[in-house]
């Protein structure tokens, strides 16, 4: 079975493309549903219950909420940069999304990833737009002339670049095993061995770095409700505080689905599973699917159950741990290399 | 499928909009912005000629500017900190403690 | 080994001097410098065979020979008189200043040293590079000579001779390059040896390149001689250096020097010898003449003498351009009488000076009563020096305006008529100052003391020698002058 | 590929990163070891660069090529990085900051060293920005001094600028030619003369590297950055920095570009006049003797510019000798001001201007060997016979008169005469103007450098030979590759 | 000089980007223009006011912050761009023939960043204050 040619063209890419946002959306609002509903558990509180069964309908109440609420622009504030600071940060989370594969189906033992667009250095491309949030971040702390989010963007900011080096280490080293700066090409490489098996450290580097960037807990420094109000959003509400909450989560879904493409092996099977069509066109995306899942578990239970570090600790943890570590996953890659 | 006198363009603008903004703006940043800009537009000519030559010198060498304006961007804000912190701007007109 | 040690031995002893703490050491060591290169002279001068006109005693060691240039020594019979005047001056000059009260003697006499160095140094180079190198030498210790110990316009002074000469010397510099590169890009071989560029000059290119060499070489000579209209440095460093400096400045014969040794060989190749001639005749003519008017007009001792000197460099470049043997042959002894005369001259202004506090002639007077000593040995430097007969003047200048007449009888009757303003304004300067009635409002002077008498005197007594038996330099100075009109007869010049 | 090639580099390289190491874990008092260190080091790789004069090879797939012409400069740079270095160990004196001021000039050196070796614009473009950027850090080293870093940041800006420009230009050359390598392009030059784009390139890089050299009238930041930067960062850009530029150019022009001469050698010309004018003519009235050496300095390359319009062997071979006496010369000088700050303000901690020549007044009798040291490098500057600076403006000068631009050289003889004008100031004010001042001791380490660069000065002002001999073969270098 | 540069395959492979960018750049505005449409609009000054824990805000908010900050701006800048070098040397680190002296290069390379790195920590310029 030949796949039509059609497929590859680049407008049907971007409707593909257009489907995934949509997607994502929805896995979003899941995910603020799923996170409640955990973190009430942990605490052992029931969380949302009234809206719908187990408050499944609650995330339609907030977005009805969200959108009848008065737009409120506070004097002083850039009102340019104030009401083009949304655009930023959801730009760089969608221009993310296109080049991440969100499954793949495989067809006849070819694999045929389910990505907007599949280009030679997605993973550049991926690190490059994903900080392009922290201007959007920055630009809301700025225009909005308010002193606790000036200091949480500020923070926010000393956060991601300690963090970027690290990230890009590791991601070098994954590259280097992958021999390719193709995400689909890394995620092709882990079979059959994970390369958080090949290179833990790494893994580990790399896993604490993403959740610095994606400004998680414990790294959300850059809110900080105890000491600095809301942070950076402070000054923003109703529909601009949702779309900046929306970009945060958008965001830690497209990390996890990074981690486990980078090292938890994507949606590679045994080939025994996706030999017939059927079982390949549908098992390797739900598997990728699940670890994606189960990533988002543990990151939500991480913030629920370990407290916030201080910014002093957190720019000292990327510095002068995790840069030496990734160097050192660095080295045992190449070694690893040069045996092998 | 793009000629490219284009890009040559593209970059000869790009590096005109920077030297004018060098030879008219005072501030230390917005000069350095503009040098910024100059060398990009020449990483636009090394990337243009490297694909119109089908070599990869270009792009070598683009990788290296690269490296050299971030290093020289570095030092840059070094020094306009240290003025900062003395002067309390960065106004190069300013900043005239040598004259004859 | 003779010459260069005859150059290094004061190079050598001036840093040594500069050592010193004390005047003491410094002088002393100066006269044993000097001393020294007097004895090693007169030791080359009865070695000299003053008949031949060839080089002598000649040294040569390879130095940079991708540039052709070598250190190359040698002396003839232009140079040696010379060379014998500076080292017999030097010593006396030391011995007059022996009681001087200057500050940093050891500078000061290093000073002296160096520039004794350059001087002989500039005599005895056969290589241009050479040549160049100490004639920009003698620039720096005169320059501060004056600029340290010089009166009270000394910064001006010194300053104003610095860069008219150095510019001179930099042109000269032009022309020793074009001179230099033409012989290169004839014959394929670098060199800056003088005899052999001397040779090669005919070969160069277009007559208009010999001119523009011919002229800057000769700007830069005439420059430092000096002659009208490029001598307005002279008065001024002459005034305003100490006495030693002015005789030293004295002592730089260098200008002369090159003309008879570089000029002359040259001149009948230029394009046009006669402009030539003509040009250095009428500077020479107008020297002479102009010279001796200023010097009538000072009221400043100092300052007439220094015009006078100006008159009777005008006679050097007179003789050479009247190209017979003699008018050359007493230009050359020109330049040998006017060292001596015009170190007494000096000599004696420096001591009015120190005696009397003033140099203006209309404030002094009857001096010989108190400073009979001075008065014998002044009056008969002055009477050398308009040219009595039986001095050393009046055979040089005699030599100078009879030869010329040959060739230039235009200019030897301008000349001529500076005469008797010569005679003018020394006889009337040594009136104004030495006789007359002594006026008391200039103190108790006292004569010049035991050092000074025997350095004045004893160059009065050379005066009168050499006015009586001029042979024994003029010999050769004949020798030399023979060989060079017989170069420009060949050339039916 | 036999790395003992670069042995010179990569002893450079060593010591840099040894003396950063080292300083880290040493306390204030003893970091004077890292001034040693560097000067060993310096002077191992000045021993190994010495040693293999005459070798001929190319290396990392010819990018890297040495030659007498890289072999000579390298020599320069190395040379005044002793002197810098030595003369440091004074200045660094209780810094904290030590290890940084040394390591900044060894990397400077190193792209300086890898400049003059350059066979790749590439190569040349990233070790010419190494050498400018480390510089840049160093003029401002004295962050609480407004001076200083006002130079550095005129120093900066300008910098960056010229870098921007001749990268510019480097790129068309590149999209013409298709490659960076300086043999390539010679080769491609025929495109490049028919090309417009080949005008632009060299209009281009005549104004980067005028900038760096400081030809007027792209000169305006070199006056203030020699005065407002340290003394020993003045000498490193003078000596140094300025050479790098010029060599270069020298590799960019005449060996790259020959083809196009007829373009820039008549700028060239004019550049050369201009400089060498305005350069004397403003250092006439300068009051600050770091200032009048800035434009002295800017004298000095208006003559070596000369080169690239004479454009014979020997022209060059001059050309390239100036470059290794300005070195010396230039280096002492500024070493001499350095001596001189130092003692003026160990009197008084809060003077201003402590370069102003009347802190010079007396220096004679303050400080004997600084001013006679002084006497020598300005008489050498000034072209007086027997030191370095005569040599090579004799090479120089004659050259030009040979090569039949007689009017260029009467116009450097007259500015050269001119010059000796301010130079004799200095000297007057040292030995004959009265001073208050007491005598005082002379810091070692600056009269050791300052012994090195009188040594230098007098060497190739008395025994020419070899140094004329190797600027000559760097010359024929620089000819053979493009004639 | 003339000539064409083809990059076509690169551009298709932009191609949806470009319509997710114009997507995203869309999708903030239209929302919030609904948002506009939808909302009630109360009169209040002090709603305007900004939001400092009910403080009346004293100046303004755009002041100048503590060093540190650009310390860390410019470590990262120059990090990130060692980083840079290290990708294209990934990809041809193996399976090009040149895995040794590739190897050598690149451990000198990283060797001197160490260097960097060790001075950076030892000079406390990693240490917030």
């Amino acid at each position: 079975m030949e796949l039509p040619e059609i497929l590859f063209n680049p407008l049907v890419r971007g409707i593909l493309g257009i489907c995934l946002m949509s997607a994502i959306f929805l896995g979003a609002m899941a995910a603020v549903w799923f996170e409640r509903k955990l973190s009430a558990d942990i605490q052992q509180r029931y969380g949302p219950m009234r809206t719908g069964p187990h408050g499944l309908l609650q995330l339609v109440a907030d977005a009805i909420k969200l959108f009848t609420k008065e737009d409120i622009i506070p004097k002083n504030a850039d009102r340019l940069l104030f009401v083009a600071a949304p655009i930023m940060m959801m730009g760089s989370v969608f221009l993310m999304l296109v080049a991440i594969p969100f499954g793949a189906i495989i067809i006849n033992g070819d694999t045929y990833p389910i990505a907007a667009t599949d280009m030679d250095i997605s993973i550049l491309y991926i690190e490059a737009v994903s900080a392009v949030s922290i201007i959007g971040i920055f630009m809301v702390a700025y225009s909005a002339n308010n002193k606790y989010s000036l200091l949480g963007a500020f923070r926010n900011f000393a956060r991601m670049i300690g963090y970027e080096v690290p990230l890009g280490l590791t991601i070098v080293s994954v590259a280097i095993m992958a021999g390719s700066l193709n995400i689909v090409e890394i995620a092709q490489a882990q079979s059959p061995l994970w390369f958080i098996f090949k290179q833990p450290i790494g893994f580990i580097v790399f896993f604490i770095a993403l959740m610095a960037d994606m400004g998680r807990l414990p790294f959300d420094q850059n809110e900080s409700e105890e000491e600095l109000i809301a942070g950076w959003i402070t000054e923003y509400t109703g529909m601009r505080f949702g779309l900046g909450f929306f970009a945060e989560y958008i965001h830690l879904i497209l990390g996890s689905m990074l981690v486990v493409l980078l090292f938890l092996g994507g949606w590679n099977l045994p080939a025994v599973l996706t030999s017939n069509n059927i079982l390949g066109i549908v098992l390797p995306t739900v598997f990728f699917l699940l670890k994606v899942v189960l990533v988002m578990l543990f990151i939500i239970m991480l913030r629920w159950s370990v407290p916030r570090f201080r910014i002093d600790q957190v720019v000292d943890i990327s510095w002068k741990k995790l840069l030496p570590l990734a160097l050192l996953n660095l080295g045992w890659v190449i070694a690893l290399g040069l045996l092998g | 499928m793009i000629p490219v006198e284009l890009y040559i363009g593209l970059a000869a603008v790009i590096f005109t909009i920077g030297l004018f903004g060098f030879m008219t703006q005072r501030n230390g940043v917005r000069m350095l912005m503009c040098v910024e800009l100059m060398l990009n537009s020449a990483n636009i000519n090394l990337v243009a000629f490297s694909s119109y030559h089908g070599n990869l010198t270009g792009q070598v060498f683009t990788l290296y500017v690269i490296a050299l304006a971030a290093a020289e961007a570095a030092i840059g804000f070094a020094i306009l900190m240290s003025i900062f912190r003395m002067k309390d701007m960065i106004d190069l007109d300013k900043i005239n403690v040598l004259r004859w | 080994m003779l010459l260069s040690m005859i150059v290094l031995i004061p190079l050598i002893f001036a840093v040594l001097t500069l050592l010193t703490r004390t005047r003491a050491q410094a002088r002393a060591l100066a006269l044993v410098s000097s001393v020294a290169v007097l004895l090693l002279t007169i030791y080359t001068y009865f070695m000299f065979d003053s008949t031949s006109a060839a080089t002598q005693f000649e040294e040569m060691y390879t130095w940079v020979p991708t540039l052709g240039i070598s250190y190359n020594l040698g002396i003839d019979g232009i140079s040696l008189p010379l060379i014998l005047l500076n080292a017999i001056v030097i010593p006396l000059l030391i011995l007059f200043t022996w009681n001087d009260e200057k500050h940093a003697p050891n500078r000061f006499y290093s000073l002296i040293l160096i520039t004794q160095g350059a001087v002989l140094g500039v005599f005895c180079a056969l290589d241009f590079f050479l040549f160049y190198v100490f004639w920009e030498l003698t620039l720096i210790p005169l320059f501060f000579m004056v600029s340290m110990w010089g009166g009270p316009k000394k910064h001006y002074a010194s300053i104003k001779f610095f860069i008219y000469t150095h510019v001179a010397s930099l042109v000269m510099l032009l022309g020793i390059f074009g001179l230099y590169f033409a012989a290169w890009s004839n014959t394929g071989t670098p060199s800056l040896n003088i005899p052999y560029l001397l040779s090669q000059f005919q070969f160069v290119g277009s007559g208009m390149t010999r001119d523009l060499i011919f002229l800057a070489l000769l700007f830069g000579f005439i420059v430092k001689l000096p002659v009208f209209p490029f001598h307005s440095w002279l008065p001024d460093a002459y005034t305003e250096a100490p006495t030693a400096g002015s005789v030293l400045f004295v002592l730089l014969k260098i200008g002369g020097y090159g003309i008879f040794k570089i000029m002359l060989p040259l001149l009948p190749f230029t394009a046009s010898p006669n402009l030539m001639i003509t040009i250095m005749g009428a500077l020479g003519a107008v020297s002479v003449l102009y010279g001796a008017f200023l010097a009538l007009a000072q009221q400043d001792m100092k300052r007439m003498v220094a015009y006078s000197s100006l008159s009777h460099m005008g006679y050097v470049t007179l003789g050479a351009a009247g190209l017979v043997s003699l008018s050359v042959s007493g230009a050359m002894f020109q330049q040998f009488s006017h060292g001596l005369i015009m170190s007494i001259m000096f000599m004696a202004c420096g001591v009015i000076n120190n005696a009397t506090g003033t140099r203006i002639m209309n404030e002094l007077g009857g001096l010989a009563q108190r400073m009979p000593k001075l008065a014998v040995i002044m009056v008969l430097a002055f009477m050398a020096s308009l040219g009595l007969p039986g001095l050393t003047g009046f055979i040089a200048e005699f030599s100078v305006l009879s030869g010329s007449f040959v060739n230039l009888q235009g200019y030897v009757v301008i000349a001529l008529m500076a005469i008797v303003i010569t005679g003018a304004y020394h006889l009337w300067a040594l009136q104004r100052s030495m006789f007359g009635v002594y006026k008391e409002k200039l103190g108790n002077v006292v004569d010049i003391n035991g050092y000074q008498t025997f350095a004045m005197g004893l160059i009065a007594i050379l005066i009168v020698y050499f006015g009586l038996n001029p042979s024994p330099v003029l010999d050769m100075m004949l020798t030399n002058s023979e060989y060079l009109v017989g170069l420009m007869a060949g050339m039916g010049v | 590929m036999d790395l003992m090639l670069f042995a010179p580099e990569i002893t450079m390289v060593v010591t840099g990163l040894a003396v950063l190491l080292i300083g880290l874990f040493l306390p204030v008092e003893s970091k004077k070891v890292l001034g040693y260190l560097a000067s060993l080091g310096i002077l191992i790789a000045l021993y190994f660069t010495v040693a293999s004069l005459g070798t001929n090879a190319l290396a990392f797939y010819d990018t890297l090529s040495v030659d007498a012409l890289s072999q000579f400069f390298k020599i320069v740079f190395l040379v005044v990085a002793l002197l810098f270095s030595i003369a440091a160990v004074k200045y660094t004196e209780g810094s904290k900051n030590t290890e940084e001021f040394y390591v900044l000039a060894i990397f400077a050196t190193i792209g300086m060293m890898f400049v003059a070796s350059a066979n790749d614009l590439m190569v040349l473009f990233v070790a010419f920005e190494l050498a400018s950027i480390s510089t840049y850090a160093l003029s401002g080293f004295e962050k609480n001094n407004a001076q200083s870093l006002e130079a550095s940041i005129k120093y900066f800006l300008i910098g960056s600028l010229s870098a921007a420009l001749m990268l510019f230009g480097i790129t068309f050359l590149y999209g013409v030619t298709g490659t960076t390598s300086i043999p390539g392009i010679a080769a491609g030059a025929a495109a490049l003369a028919a090309s417009p784009i080949g005008i632009l390139a060299v209009v281009l890089l005549i104004a980067g590297f005028g900038f760096k050299i400081a030809l007027v009238p792209f000169h305006m930041w070199a006056p203030d950055t020699y005065q407002g930067s340290p003394s020993l960062v003045s000498s490193l850009l003078a000596a140094g920095s300025k050479k790098m530029g010029i060599v270069a150019a020298f590799k960019v022009f005449i060996v790259a570009l020959i083809a196009l001469k007829v373009e820039w050698q008549i700028a060239f010309a004019i550049l050369a006049v201009i400089t060498m004018t305005v350069g004397n003519a403003a250092a006439l009235s300068q009051t600050s003797v770091k200032r009048m050496l800035a434009y002295s300095s800017l004298a000095q390359a208006g003559y070596i510019t000369m080169a690239f319009v004479v454009l014979t062997p020997m022209a060059l071979g001059g050309g390239i000798l100036y470059a290794l006496s300005h070195g010396f010369m230039k280096a002492g000088a500024f070493i001499v001001t350095a001596a001189v700050v130092y003692m003026v303000l160990s009197e008084n901690k809060d003077a201003q201007n402590p370069d102003h020549i009347d802190n010079f007044r007396g220096l004679g009798r303050r400080m004997p060997i600084t001013a006679l040291s002084m006497t020598v490098f300005v008489f050498a500057l000034a072209g007086i016979p027997l030191t370095a600076g005569y040599m090579s403006k004799f090479v120089l000068f004659s050259s030009t008169i040979q090569a039949g631009f007689a009017w260029l050289a009467v116009i450097a003889i007259l500015n050269s005469a001119l010059s000796l004008y301010y130079y004799a100031k200095i000297v007057k004010y040292m030995y004959f103007l009265p001073t208050e001042g007491k005598k005082v001791s002379e810091p070692l380490p600056y009269t050791l450098a300052l012994v090195v660069a009188v040594a230098g000065v007098l060497a190739i002002g008395f025994w020419p030979e070899p140094f004329i001999y190797w600027a000559m073969e760097a010359a024929k270098v620089l000819l053979a590759g493009g004639m | 000089m003339s000539g064409i540069i083809d990059i076509s395959n690169i551009i298709y492979s932009y191609i949806p980007v470009a319509i997710i960018l114009v997507v995203a750049l869309l999708m903030p505005p239209l929302t919030m223009f609904l948002v506009k449409t939808l909302s009630p609009r109360s009169r209040g000054v002090s709603k305007y006011d900004t939001y400092e824990a009910g403080s009346v805000p004293i100046g303004d908010a755009r002041i100048q912050f503590n060093v540190e900050y650009y310390l860390y701006a410019i470590a990262f800048v120059l990090f990130d761009i060692e980083v840079l070098f290290l990708y294209p040397w990934a990809m041809v680190f193996q399976g090009h023939g040149i895995t040794e002296i590739a190897t050598v290069e690149m451990l000198i390379f990283i060797f001197v960043v160490l260097f960097g790195y060790v001075y950076l920590l030892k000079k406390e310029a990693l240490k917030w204050q």
